[in-house]
């Protein structure tokens, strides 16, 4: 039988592991070790199209692995895509068995206490979609509505701040959960990227979303683990470039059907 | 976006399923061998053995086994110890499947008549021989369709080694979907594939368990 | 010279003391049925001969084998006394000549062909040659029963203890197994046994053991105990009163 | 080691922490009451009821028992919409936890309920009573209390299963634990704290288990 030492004993156990916080030491340089492993292994998603999806051979594909082979071959080394999801990407970064994750993440003051991110590499047009008899054109028309969003993502952080407080939103774990939620007319209205929307429209469903508004533009960030300045400023180096000699505009061409806006 | 052919669908899908098939080998076999020593740890004389495996059994059995994943990869990497995810999702699974297999072979020992002790004890047999000799082999014929029957969650429990990063049936499943967005097709075939694999086991289950009612309808 | 020896034996089940000293001497070659109410703690002593249950005080040995609470000590006292369970428990996943050889194998070490070779003669001797291979759920109860006799017999003890062997048969099934304990008897076999067979134990029994209330309360030949009660308590057991 | 546990967080979450297990507790309870009801019946179909009813409870029995919980709870949320039925998550979580429960329990009780002598059914035949006063007042009692520990065994699992409602946005426990790491990255402490109150709640599920079962078993020791 389970008794009150047991219960202690667990309690004991949270406040050991609470307690092993050690101060952080400067970290050895996590560029040298690329450099000299010759290979970056990056965290990319695989259920997050456009920006990670896979193709007919489950490999990986999207704006964010096109991304990571770019950094990899500036670096001049060998890209490992690992993919992950959004329950496990900081984890990967945080053992130590990824360099850098490149998983369309937005920035916020709670994240940036964890990890650090690079400059904007990606811009992420997401806006709220919804049926033609839905009557929505900015964040106070969603008062009273039931919105559907991915859990996590830049659009669920972006819309949590400027929807009114009377606001249903429901979180799904993945596009797809939000996509079949939409369609399944769990909910009404979804906020997500403007290429997902364009595919379901592909599919040619019954219930056709249209953009109704676009959430405030926050781009993507590319995260790395905290005390890393080297490895920060090389990879802004290679964003910077590749945003002059135009390859990432052709990144955006590609996987979200337009380029780069002006302020990124 | 790419198009997926019903064939890509269903050939990644049975792709993924070989994860599915070893992982549930690897932790059905090194839960059964762990299962085993813990089962003998339980059941055994010593007092300080008996408190451990039951506290071992409460901890695997009332914690969700994704967060067992979870920890054995990342928690292991937090602390500097890097394993490879298959190590970590053997590690967790087997625990976890020896967890279970402990309670159901205790069971079934426990289900032999107190005579058959005292017969064995009345003979002169020691407790190792009245294990080995008598007990056991009784015990094991009862835990047969159980522990069948058990195999077909490990196989459903595989799918959770999705989180430290293993592509298995499920997890295919989703990628697949999120990349076609035909949810009903991909996840209508991700359930017969489980139904395939596991439907015999559980079949199998039953059809043992029938068999050894019928041999033991004297008793 | 006593070959069992039961002395100041007490045994309690929580507050509920069944055996309140008991003492017993039993000679070679005696034959003694102890009889009594159920709850008069006859099945209880049995057991303690055999080390099933431990004892609080006092001191049971058998052919010198003392009765102690460790392994070593309670397999040299069970090699000197066989027991005969009410329910049989003969192991149903063991054919009959399995049940009488494996104790042999594991416990003395006898080598496999002179185990097989005692089943067979055991066997025989019950009446059972052609069952070797026959499963205990291919037996009947009185089959079984006999199979369960000649498995203690199979390890030569020097005495038996049969609880209340024929209680869970059929009664067309008794007879069969009597004639077995019989022949034992008339062999020289020293017996204890709990029983309520009261026409058996006057024929076959040297000494009649009462008990009541977890006492001896009267014993002596068959003759005297059965027809010259000389307490009430027996009367009444007796239906004589 | 060179990562910093940070429980900060908790101060601003906990009310997203606290409706999680709230969430799960309900979960638990309808799905863990209902189930098993759904399961009772079933068992009784499946050992006792006529002909014509046991293929298709056969059929429910062993399409569940096969299939993983979540494709279950997929086809529950976002399929039942196209034959006109929609559920909010909680609804289809629910339902999903009693559909899942009712197979697994179903399987167990007619275990029990088969390793009832044979004389207790004809002892309520021979007084008259009917096939389903005697399977109610004869033989559920002792069935339900020979099968009780596997009973609770499963209702556990069923609790622990209950993590992945959080995939049709269900704001059960898990979800509370990813909603946190989604905004704070404090994965690991999210988790530990999450599979910590998991393992509180399996425990104390067990006790309430225990508890029930010496209520209904109340001086009725079969052995």
């Amino acid at each position: 039988m389970i008794n009150r030492r047991m219960l202690l004993g667990i309690a004991g156990a949270a406040i050991m592991a609470a307690s092993v916080a050690a101060p952080v030491p400067a970290r050895a340089d996590a560029l040298e070790d690329v450099m000299s492993r010759g290979v970056l292994r990056v965290a990319v998603p695989q259920d997050f199209p456009p920006f990670g999806s896979v193709g007919t051979d489950m490999a990986p594909i999207g704006y964010d692995i096109d991304m990571a082979i770019l950094i990899a071959e500036k670096l001049g080394v060998e890209a490992e895509l690992v993919p992950v999801t959004s329950a496990n990407r900081i984890p990967y970064l945080q053992t130590g068995k990824v360099d850098l994750v490149i998983s369309s993440l937005g920035k916020n003051a709670e994240r940036e206490a964890v990890i650090d991110f690079t400059d904007a590499y990606a811009p992420f047009f997401n806006g709220v979609f919804a049926p033609d008899d839905v009557t929505v054109s900015n964040a106070e028309d969603l008062s009273g509505k039931v919105i559907g969003v991915t859990r996590g993502a830049i659009e669920d952080l972006e819309l949590t701040k400027i929807a009114p407080s009377d606001a249903v939103i429901k979180r799904y774990e993945d596009n797809n959960g939000t996509i079949s939620a939409f369609l399944s007319g769990q909910v009404d209205v979804v906020a997500t990227g403007n290429v997902v929307a364009a595919a379901i429209l592909e599919r040619n469903p019954p219930k056709r979303p249209e953009m109704k508004f676009l959430i405030k533009n926050s781009p993507c960030y590319i995260g790395l683990n905290k005390n890393e300045p080297v490895l920060v400023e090389k990879v802004n180096a290679i964003i910077a470039e590749a945003k002059a000699d135009g390859s990432l505009n052709a990144i955006s061409e590609k996987w979200l059907g337009a380029g780069l806006p002006e302020e990124l | 976006m790419i198009e997926f052919t019903l064939w890509d669908i269903l050939r990644n899908l049975l792709l993924a399923a070989r994860w599915t098939i070893v992982l549930s080998l690897v932790s059905f076999i090194g839960g059964g061998v762990v299962g085993a020593i813990l089962l003998f740890m339980r059941i055994g004389g010593s007092s300080l053995l008996r408190a451990f495996t039951r506290y071992y059994v409460e901890l695997f059995q009332g914690t969700p086994l994704l967060m067992q994943l979870f920890l054995a990869f990342f928690g292991l990497g937090l602390f500097g110890i890097d394993v490879p995810a298959w190590f970590a999702a053997g590690l967790a699974l087997i625990l976890w499947t020896a967890a279970f297999l402990t309670e159901i072979w205790r069971g079934c020992v426990e289900s032999i008549t107190r005579g058959q002790w005292e017969a064995s004890a009345s003979l002169g047999m020691g407790y190792v021989q009245q294990m080995r000799y008598v007990i056991l082999p009784q015990a094991l014929r009862v835990a047969i369709p159980p522990t069948v029957g058990f195999s077909v969650q490990v196989v459903k429990g595989t799918a959770l080694t999705s989180i430290i990063g293993f592509v298995e049936l499920s997890k295919a499943g989703t990628v697949v979907t999120n990349a076609t967005f035909q949810p009903f097709i991909v996840y209508g075939l991700v359930a017969l594939i489980y139904f395939a694999l596991c439907w015999p086991l559980s079949k199998s289950s039953q059809i043992l368990e029938r068999k050894l009612n019928v041999a033991h309808r004297n008793h | 010279m006593s070959l069992i020896e039961i002395t100041e034996v007490r045994k309690s089940f929580g507050p509920n003391e069944v055996l309140k000293g008991i003492n017993i001497d039993v000679a070679p070659g005696e034959v003694i049925a102890v009889i009594g109410k159920s709850g008069s703690g006859k099945s209880t002593l049995l057991r303690c001969i055999n080390g099933l249950e431990t004892i609080d005080s006092g001191s049971i040995s058998v052919a010198g084998a003392q009765l102690l609470p460790d392994e070593a000590h309670l397999k040299a006292l069970r090699l000197k006394v066989g027991m005969i369970f009410q329910q049989f428990n003969l192991f149903p996943h063991l054919t009959a000549g399995g049940n009488v050889m494996l104790s042999q194998m594991v416990v003395k070490k006898t080598p496999k062909p002179e185990a097989e070779a005692v089943a067979r003669r055991m066997l025989e001797r019950v009446g059972l040659a052609q069952k070797f291979d026959a499963y205990p759920d291919e037996l009947s109860g009185g089959q079984q029963q006999r199979v369960a006799i000649a498995r203690a017999l199979a390890m030569q003890p020097t005495a038996l203890l049969c609880d209340e062997v024929t209680s869970a048969l059929d009664p067309e099934l008794v007879a069969e197994v009597l004639a077995v304990v019989r022949e034992l008897a008339a062999e020289g076999m020293t017996l204890l046994m709990v029983t309520h067979e009261m026409k058996f134990a006057r024929d076959v029994c040297s000494r009649v053991v009462f008990m009541h209330e977890g006492r001896v309360h009267e014993i002596g030949p068959p003759e005297d105990v059965f027809a010259k009660p000389g307490t009430p308590e027996l009367k009444q057991f007796l239906g004589m009163q | 080691m060179n990562y910093v546990f940070s429980f900060s967080w908790l101060a601003e979450y906990y009310p997203v922490l606290l409706k999680g297990i709230l969430i799960t507790i309900e979960l638990t309870v309808v799905g863990g009451l209902l189930g098993v009801a759904l399961g009772t019946t079933c068992a009784w179909a499946r050992a006792l009821g006529p002909a014509w009813i046991k293929p298709p409870v056969s059929a429910y029995v062993e399409l569940i028992r096969n299939t993983p919980f979540l494709i279950q709870l997929f086809f529950i949320f976002f399929g039942l919409p196209s034959l006109g039925v929609r559920l909010t998550e909680l609804q289809a979580a629910n339902l999903a936890m009693i559909v899942n429960l009712g197979a697994y329990s179903c399987e167990i009780i007619r275990a029990g309920i088969q390793a009832t002598p044979r004389g207790q059914f004809e002892a309520g035949a021979s007084l008259a009573m009917t096939p389903i006063q005697t399977f109610r007042y004869v033989v559920l009692v002792p069935a339900l209390q020979r099968i009780w520990p596997a009973l609770s065994s499963q209702v556990v699992i069923v609790m622990l299963g209950s993590a992945v409602v959080s995939q049709i946005a269900a704001e059960d426990l898990t979800f509370a634990a990813n909603f946190i790491q989604s905004r704070s990255f404090r994965a690991f402490e999210a988790y530990f704290v999450s599979t910590v109150i998991y393992l509180v709640l399996a425990i104390v599920l067990r006790q309430i288990m225990a508890g029930v079962g010496g209520m209904l078993f109340a001086r009725r020791s079969v052995r």
